[in-house]
């Protein structure tokens, strides 16, 4: 078949759909941030690549830290928990100083966060200087793992992967099994009922703005796995994310794993056989068309009007 | 006891609430009549602090309300059920009720609150936002008495609810003010309905109150007259 | 299926949201200047009927026939304009347009793009804006934003923007929830003199105003039809005072 | 007064959207600037200029009917490569391009390895079919997105994410498709439309004046569409789209008419920057220029015409005017232009002038211009805020004053003034 | 007072008594600010060199620095406000083909001149610019010739970013691979600029296992494209690859050690061994921090200023059309990268080098050419 051994075509297929997984991860976790902002909040969150691009500079940076001080073997589980850290607190301060006040104008949070995308995107400029940085990996997350000798599997794409699975239950069960879940959609559904009935939304609204920063941040620390980190790497998967979201039907956090994992695999595949930029464009064409045809997404739950 | 003193309300420059002033005991129910537009929505919200507003005393059993925030106010005792309802619509019935839980310890529906509404019970996985009319105002109400208020307000429950259910909720107000030592203020268009759970009626107008009877001695026509200007 | 005189005829019909049947295999028939109210238990299907006439909901089986035209395939609009109005539970006006604008605005003329691009205040608009505005009380109110207008007064707009557009099939989810009782008096006159030539649907909790208006009364309940006939009938069913009115 | 009356009202006294403040515009374009300032930054205001129509478009889309639509970039590029497609074959005669393998196309066809003129290419040699399909193609083009759109009903932020996508898709496509469309290069080196040298300074000036003659054309127009009928349903719509839609009106033909005229309006935009800047790129396309044409309207004034033109030159020069001074602070500067437009004027520059002009009374119609223009649910949200900062906030000045009275009151709310006095109020209404 | 204003300067340009202006436009923002700033501060560090020595014709050059942002539109715009507005003797700037091209216009319309630095796909030559770097026989052809000779490749698996220097350069390689070289091209793959999903592509590489990867992948999708070649466990031990766009800038931001053992075909490397490019090296550090370092086109930028003083004094005169006529013919002696002759066709004659990576993140030359003509237009290759 085109000339390539049946074993080839085995590992290709095997290689190829890791290929996707790894992507995926990413995507996933920049879009479940982005489900609970967008999706759950209604805040459409242009600057989430930016909170990403925090936790990659924070990876970038400790890794430095870690060379230096010869902590490098286990920095980058440090790192993961900064980058959660730094990216919550800013979103923090961000809820209180502009989200608050948009909650009833949706559309203008669109404007508003762009803003503030191009004041974040500066303020790394400025910090860290236009050039784009890399973090060193620890050495054991290099290279691959070989299950036979022609498939290879990168070690950090796992990990990135075990990462992801990780953060997407805890998602989960924040939203769905948690007293807080019940309040953040209590809240975002209705803000004045949800104090009505005891909830102190202020606070609700900032710690559910700040996790879904925190989540991005963790997207920026397995970001530096694949790639470097610039002032402008937010705006890489900010299209991407959105698009996972919707297509997975705002509110779902199931659908957002699957349309993340469909999206990634189908463009993965996509790239394999066509050209990378017509791969790119089958996708979001096929994604467009769906949601056209589907326009509340694919796990959306349906509600009379 | 629920006390209130010179309540002012506005909408920007135009004062809806002028100068309003009750005390309600425990296991009082106090009905606020009035005809569409003479305040009542705005006064419930602003006791829940939905709203802003101005007033020289506002306490539950002594515990100043003033300067608290709606989740605050429901912490001190005060427990809502709006007009219109405002299910959350994406959650099951069975979450909207829990969000009443705020105050729990347990953080489970104690068994009374699917006693008097059985319907819920049954509807407990359906979203909320699928209920009919009546439905939700049960879930409402439901909601509203998780918080085990001190104070229940409720804004034309009745409304778009089947004759039998008003019957219902009536018995069902009735009795929760007996197992709960609670007091209810009611906002209502229609006398029937007030008659048999109001321990006193207050006709407001324009943002003031106008006339007031205990249920003992109503004078019908008169509450009517105003009712039907 | 039959050609009828009915200028509603519902048949078999029903909808389903994920396996719960909110109508059940309902056949109804309207007459000509009848109006009929429909009552029954919260969430029996009341609303949903109306939505279903309407094209707002879609059906799952079963036909609407008005004047012998097939209503489930239509788009709303389409409905609209062969003749069926429907107004809303909450008052549903342009709070940003005059009373006179939200009239205009329902005249059944210049509907299309082009015909709105071109549409002209004509003495005949005018006319009936004015005459409409007679019928729902409101004829000092028409230079008032309509966001200013008591609720009452945004429920009779509302009906009155039904009105301009001359619908022979009229219906109302709940007119006088909310309203006093002098403006329930009030729509009663208002629903009598307009069915004088139309048929209504009305639904309603309130019995004492439902008195006032049917002509004869079908309760439903869990999507099907629980009895029908006239009030005095309907309110003495031993079936209809058990789900229904309470005892 | 409503917006839509306000879009309505004669336009003989003045106000924002009246005879003066079109006069005002029309005296800062063709007089004031031409005037005031060099070939070179005419030439750039032209330039933004042509970004207004975009602004323009969205006024009528976003403001009025509130159709956001994040990709308008699309319809600017289409219109823009249109009309690139034809000045590139000008500039590529077999004379000038004999360097080439294959003399007589493009450029970067001839870097591509094409030898032939691609089909699609030919028609563009004919001026009169470009100028056909600057206008025609955007609108199919939107004719089709909005089809497929409203007739499904897509709205709101799900419009918003679809339109982006599909204005990340043509970008992709055309950088993707060098060979056909020049790639991320764009079309560059555009010389003379029929001969006429368009890099001259005369011909810069002639353009300029014709793209302003052509803007004030787009805007009249709007007018138009707004004060009709037609402006007062997509205000309805906008509000209360089940409403109109069971008021017997197809809401959705009337969102894709709005779609399209506003995707021709960008296209002459587009068309128009090319001929004064000389060169087309998919910089134009994507999301950024998208989203920055947004701005632009929302700085001017979401609902305003005019607001829309001065909002894109403001923006616009703020830019160039930033990243030439401080070239490290232009992004905080335009970054925080947006967040403060969009949390402290919502309704942008049209907005201020309206508080002004209300403030000192300047014009009559202005009396009433505090009511925001903003949809409703922005007034609420508005309310909201000062809610959250007022509540709680006790004055006793005032309880203290009425004390007397309250203790009647307690009592028994009979009052027999009070009730009086409300009686004749009641009769009153 | 040799050279009175009125004299060396009589088109209008920002020449004074005192000051030359001279105008700098790379992006120092958006992707390919990881490869431009290495030029911005070559530029700097040569014009404040010339300063030091007093200038051209006894005036200081000042610089106007603009930002073309990663945006292509942006050069032309910034290029023309340069040269309309700010009336600049010359321009040092540029980086991608696709800046170039868009800038070009705008040079040639007002006359204006610029000095290019990097390495390109030829198929030009302007009067108003002069092409600091290498066009394609000085690099492509040389390089494929080395690899194929050295490393016996016959199959080639070509990728690049997506505009126009990858996609003509790799159309040139195709060519000298199938006519000259009599080896095949296995596979040709163009990943928008900025991108960073390879995994796709690796795939197919590793589908492929084509004999060499030849690379022009730019700015900062290279990071991406090495940590993932690393990843998927296509390193130098199992691979060969010779890149035409990683210089000891990309090095920096990519990392040694996902780098080390591959090859670059260049005309400098910071690692030569001569006087005159210890001296760069030193001063440049010096200037921009122990930590910088130095790569092909940074040197080629440096080298603008220097031609630039060097046409001006041979001209005697500030004015366009007399400085660009006099720098053809003019060598370089003190280039780092070794003494370089400007041609007629305003290219250099230089010489290409291959180096390959190490772990420190510099190469080791292992292969000098003799001194390579400019061909911007060779026969059979369009
Ligand atoms: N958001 C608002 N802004 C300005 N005025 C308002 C607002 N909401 C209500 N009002 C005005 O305040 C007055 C009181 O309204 P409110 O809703 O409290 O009346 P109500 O007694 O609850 O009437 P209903 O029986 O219709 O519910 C009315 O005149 C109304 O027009
Ligand atoms: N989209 C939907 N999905 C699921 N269930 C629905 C949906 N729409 C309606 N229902 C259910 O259908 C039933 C009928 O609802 P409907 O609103 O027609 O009742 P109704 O007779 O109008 O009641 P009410 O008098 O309270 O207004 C209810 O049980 C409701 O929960
Ligand atoms: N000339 C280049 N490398 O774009
Ligand atoms: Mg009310
Ligand atoms: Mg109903």
């Amino acid at each position: 078949m085109f000339g390539y051994s049946m074993a080839d075509i085995g590992n290709i297929v095997v290689m190829q759909g890791f290929s996707g997984l790894s992507m995926f991860t990413v995507l996933l976790l920049m879009a479940l941030g982005l489900a609970i902002i967008f999706g759950q909040m209604g805040v459409i969150n242009m600057a989430h690549g930016e909170f990403m691009t925090i936790g990659a500079y924070t990876t970038v940076m400790l890794s430095k830290v870690a060379a230096t001080y010869g902590f490098t073997n286990y920095y980058f589980l440090f790192a993961i928990l900064i980058a959660f850290g730094l990216a919550f607190a800013v979103g923090y301060v961000v809820e209180y100083g502009m989200i608050r006040h948009l909650y009833k104008r949706p559309l203008d949070t669109l404007l508003a966060t762009w803003g503030l995308s191009l004041v974040m995107q500066q303020i790394f400029r400025s910090t860290f200087g236009a050039k784009e940085v890399s973090a060193e990996l620890p050495e054991w997350m290099l290279g691959s793992f070989k299950p036979t000798p022609d498939i290879d599997i990168p070690i950090n794409g796992v990990f990135v992967m075990a990462l992801a699975a990780l953060v997407t239950l805890g998602v989960y069960m924040f939203m769905y099994k948690s007293r807080w879940g019940l309040r953040v959609r209590a809240t975002v559904q209705n803000r004045t009922m949800a104090g009505a009935v005891g909830i102190n939304t202020a606070k609700v609204d900032r710690v559910t703005f700040a996790l879904g920063c925190g989540i991005a941040g963790i997207a920026g620390a397995a970001f530096t796995t694949i790639a470097s980190t610039g002032p402008t790497t937010g705006t890489l998967y900010i299209v991407d994310s959105f698009m996972v979201v919707v297509f997975g039907g705002a509110a779902s956090i199931v659908g957002t794993i699957a349309s993340a994992f469909g999206i990634a695999q189908a463009q993965s595949i996509l790239q394999f056989f066509m050209t990378s930029s017509m791969g790119k464009v089958s996708t979001l064409l096929a994604i467009v068309t769906i949601l056209m045809m589907k326009p509340e997404g694919l796990f959306a739950s349906k509600l009379r009007k | 006891m629920f006390e209130i003193e010179n309540l002012q309300v506005s909408y920007g420059q135009s004062q809806v609430i002028h100068g309003l002033n009750f005390k309600a005991n425990k296991n009082e129910t106090l009905a606020i009549m009035g005809r569409n537009g003479m305040g009542k929505t705005t006064l419930f919200k602003s006791l829940m602090g939905i709203l802003p507003s101005k007033a020289s005393k506002a306490t539950v059993d002594g515990v100043d309300l003033q300067g608290s925030a709606t989740h605050e106010r429901v912490m001190k005792g005060l427990a809502y059920v709006p007009q219109g309802r405002w299910i959350f619509p994406n959650m099951t019935v069975q979450e909207n009720i829990e969000t009443g839980l705020e105050k729990s310890a347990s953080g489970e529906i104690p068994d009374d609150i699917f006693a008097l509404f059985p319907v819920l019970h049954e509807m407990r996985k359906r979203k909320g936002g699928n209920l009919s009319g009546g439905q939700q105002q049960q879930l409402a109400i439901a909601r509203a008495l998780v918080t085990n208020p001190k104070v229940l307000l409720l804004d034309e429950p009745t409304e778009g609810i089947q004759p039998s259910i008003i019957k219902d909720i009536a018995k069902v107000l009735n009795e929760i003010r007996k197992m709960r030592e609670i007091t209810i203020i009611v906002s209502e268009q229609v006398l029937s309905f007030t008659m048999e759970v109001a321990d006193r009626i207050i006709v407001i107008d324009k943002g003031r109150f106008i006339h007031e009877d205990t249920r003992d001695n109503v004078d019908a026509a008169k509450v009517k007259s105003y009712l039907s200007v | 299926m039959s050609n009828t005189d009915f200028v509603l005829a519902v048949e078999d019909l029903t909808v389903s949201f994920d396996g719960f049947k909110a109508v059940d295999s309902l056949t109804m028939y309207i007459d000509k200047n009848e109006l009929r109210v429909l009552v029954g238990p919260n969430g029996a299907g009341k609303t949903t009927v109306l939505d279903l006439i309407c094209g707002k909901t879609k059906s799952t089986a079963g036909s609407i026939k008005f004047k012998n035209t097939e209503l489930t395939k239509l788009s709303e609009h389409e409905i609209v304009r062969s003749g069926v109005g429907r107004k809303f539970q909450n008052p549903s006006i342009y709070e940003n347009l005059t009373v006179y604008q939200n009239l205009e605005v329902s005249y059944p003329k210049g509907r299309g793009v082009f015909g709105s691009l071109t549409f002209k205040r004509t003495q005949e608009v005018e006319d009936r804006v004015r005459k409409v505005a007679a019928d729902i009380m409101l004829t000092e109110f028409l230079e008032m934003e309509s966001a200013l207008l008591s609720h009452g007064q945004k429920q009779w707009l509302e009906i009155g923007m039904l009105l301009m557009q001359e619908p022979e099939l009229l219906m109302l989810d709940e007119p006088v929830a909310g309203m006093s009782a002098k403006e329930r008096d009030q729509t009663a006159d208002l629903l009598n003199r307009i069915c004088q030539n139309r048929s209504v649907i009305v639904i309603e909790h309130d019995m004492e105003f439902v008195k006032k208006i049917a002509h004869k009364v079908t309760v439903l309940h869990q999507g099907k039809i629980l009895a029908e006939g006239p009030m005095e009938k309907v309110q003495a069913d031993e079936k209809v005072i058990e789900v229904y009115l309470g005892h | 007064m409503t917006l839509w009356e306000k879009m309505k009202a004669s336009p003989v006294l003045g106000g924002k959207e009246g005879v003066i403040g079109l006069a005002a515009l029309a005296a800062l374009i063709f007089v004031v600037l031409p005037l005031g300032v060099d070939i070179f930054r005419l030439n750039l205001i032209g330039k933004y200029l042509t970004y207004a129509f975009v602004a323009v478009g969205l006024v009528m889309l976003w403001g009025h009917g509130g159709i956001l639509s994040l990709g308008q970039g699309i319809f600017f590029g289409l219109g823009g490569y249109a009309m690139a497609m034809f000045l590139k074959l000008e500039a590529s005669d077999p004379e000038t391009t004999k360097i080439q393998s294959t003399p007589g196309i493009p450029d970067f066809m001839d870097w591509n390895q094409l030898t032939a003129l691609p089909w699609f290419w030919e028609p563009f040699k004919s001026l009169p079919f470009t100028l056909i399909a600057v206008l025609t193609v955007p609108a199919i083009f939107a004719y089709i997105i909005g089809y497929a759109m409203f007739k499904r009903r897509v709205g709101g932020v799900y419009f918003s994410i679809i339109t982006q996508a599909i204005a990340l898709i043509l970008s992709i496509l055309i950088v993707g498709q060098q060979g056909y469309t020049g790639g991320v290069n764009g079309m560059t080196d555009l010389r003379t439309m029929l001969g006429w040298d368009i890099r001259t300074d005369s011909a810069k000036y002639i353009l300029y004046y014709v793209n302003g003659l052509l803007l004030f054309g787009a805007i009249f127009l709007s007018k138009y569409i707004m004060s009709s009928k037609f402006g007062m349903l997509l205000l309805a719509m906008r509000d209360k789209e089940e409403r109109v839609r069971f008021s017997g009106y197809d809401v959705s033909n009337f969102k894709i008419f709005i779609f399209c005229l506003a995707a021709m309006m960008s296209a002459v935009g587009g068309a128009m920057f090319t001929l004064q800047v000389g060169f087309m790129s998919p910089s134009f396309v994507g999301i950024v220029p998208s989203i920055e044409m947004v701005i632009f309207c929302a700085v001017g004034g979401r609902a305003s015409l005019i607001g829309a033109v001065y909002g894109t030159l403001l923006v616009n020069y703020g830019k160039t005017v930033f990243s030439e001074t401080y070239p490290e602070l232009w992004l905080f500067l335009m970054g925080g232009l947006f967040i403060s437009v969009v949390m402290f004027f919502p309704n942008g520059l049209a907005g201020i002038w309206d508080n002004l002009a209300t403030k000192y009374g300047w014009f009559k119609d202005k009396a009433d211009a505090k009511k925001p223009e903003v949809s409703t649910s922005e007034v609420e949200a508005q309310a909201v805020l000062t809610e959250s900062s007022t509540t709680g906030a006790v004055t006793s000045t005032e309880a203290g004053v009425k004390k007397t009275s309250r203790k009647k009151a307690a009592a028994s709310t009979d009052q027999p003034s009070a009730i009086e006095s409300n009686k004749m109020r009641g009769a009153e209404a | 007072a040799d050279y009175p204003t009125a004299k060396v300067n009589t088109t209008g340009l920002a020449v004074t008594d005192s000051t030359v202006k001279v105008g700098i436009l790379h992006s120092a923002t958006g992707t390919m600010a990881i490869s431009e700033t290495g030029s911005i501060q070559a530029e700097k560090l040569a014009i404040e060199q010339i300063n030091a020595m007093g200038g051209i014709l006894g005036r200081k050059i000042e610089i106007i620095q603009e930002d073309g942002a990663s945006d292509w539109p942006t050069f032309a715009e910034k290029a023309k406000k340069l040269l309309e507005k700010d009336k600049v003797a010359a321009v040092m700037g540029c980086w991608t083909s696709a800046s170039r091209k868009a800038a070009l216009p705008v040079f040639e319309k007002d006359n204006g001149l610029l000095f290019y630095p990097t390495f390109y796909e030829g198929l030009e030559q302007s009067k108003n610019v002069f092409y600091t770097g290498q066009e394609a026989t000085q690099q492509i052809l040389a390089g494929l010739d080395w690899i194929a000779k050295e490393k016996k490749a016959k199959t080639f698996y070509l990728i690049g970013s997506d505009y126009i220097w990858p996609r003509t350069s790799m159309k040139i390689a195709r060519k000298h691979i199938e006519q000259h070289l009599h080896g095949t091209v296995v596979g040709e793959e163009y990943i928008a600029l900025g991108d960073t999903q390879f995994g796709s592509v690796i795939n197919k590489i590793k589908l492929k296992k084509p004999d060499v990867i030849y690379a022009a992948v730019v700015g900062g999708s290279n990071v991406a494209w090495f940590k993932q070649l690393n990843a998927a466990g296509l390193n130098s031990s199992k691979q060969t690859m010779l890149t035409i766009s990683v210089t000891e800038d990309e090095v920096l931001g990519i990392g040694g050690e996902n780098l080390a053992g591959f090859y670059s075909a260049m005309k400098y490397f910071q690692s030569q061994d001569n006087e005159a490019n210890k001296k760069f090296v030193e001063a440049f550090k010096k200037r921009w921090g122990e930590k910088s370092v130095i790569g092909d086109v940074t040197q080629a930028a440096y080298l603008g200023p220097w031609l630039y003083k060097a046409a001006v004094e041979r001209a005697g005169s500030f004015d366009v059309d007399k400085v660009q006529a006099a720098l053809p013919g003019y060598t370089f002696k003190d280039a780092p990268e070794g003494p370089v002759t400007v041609e007629a066709n305003h290219h250099l004659t230089t010489k290409l080098r291959i180096g390959q990576w190490g772990k420190d993140g510099q190469a080791k030359v292992v292969y000098t050419s003799d001194y390579i003509k400019p061909d911007p237009f060779p026969k059979g290759y369009q």
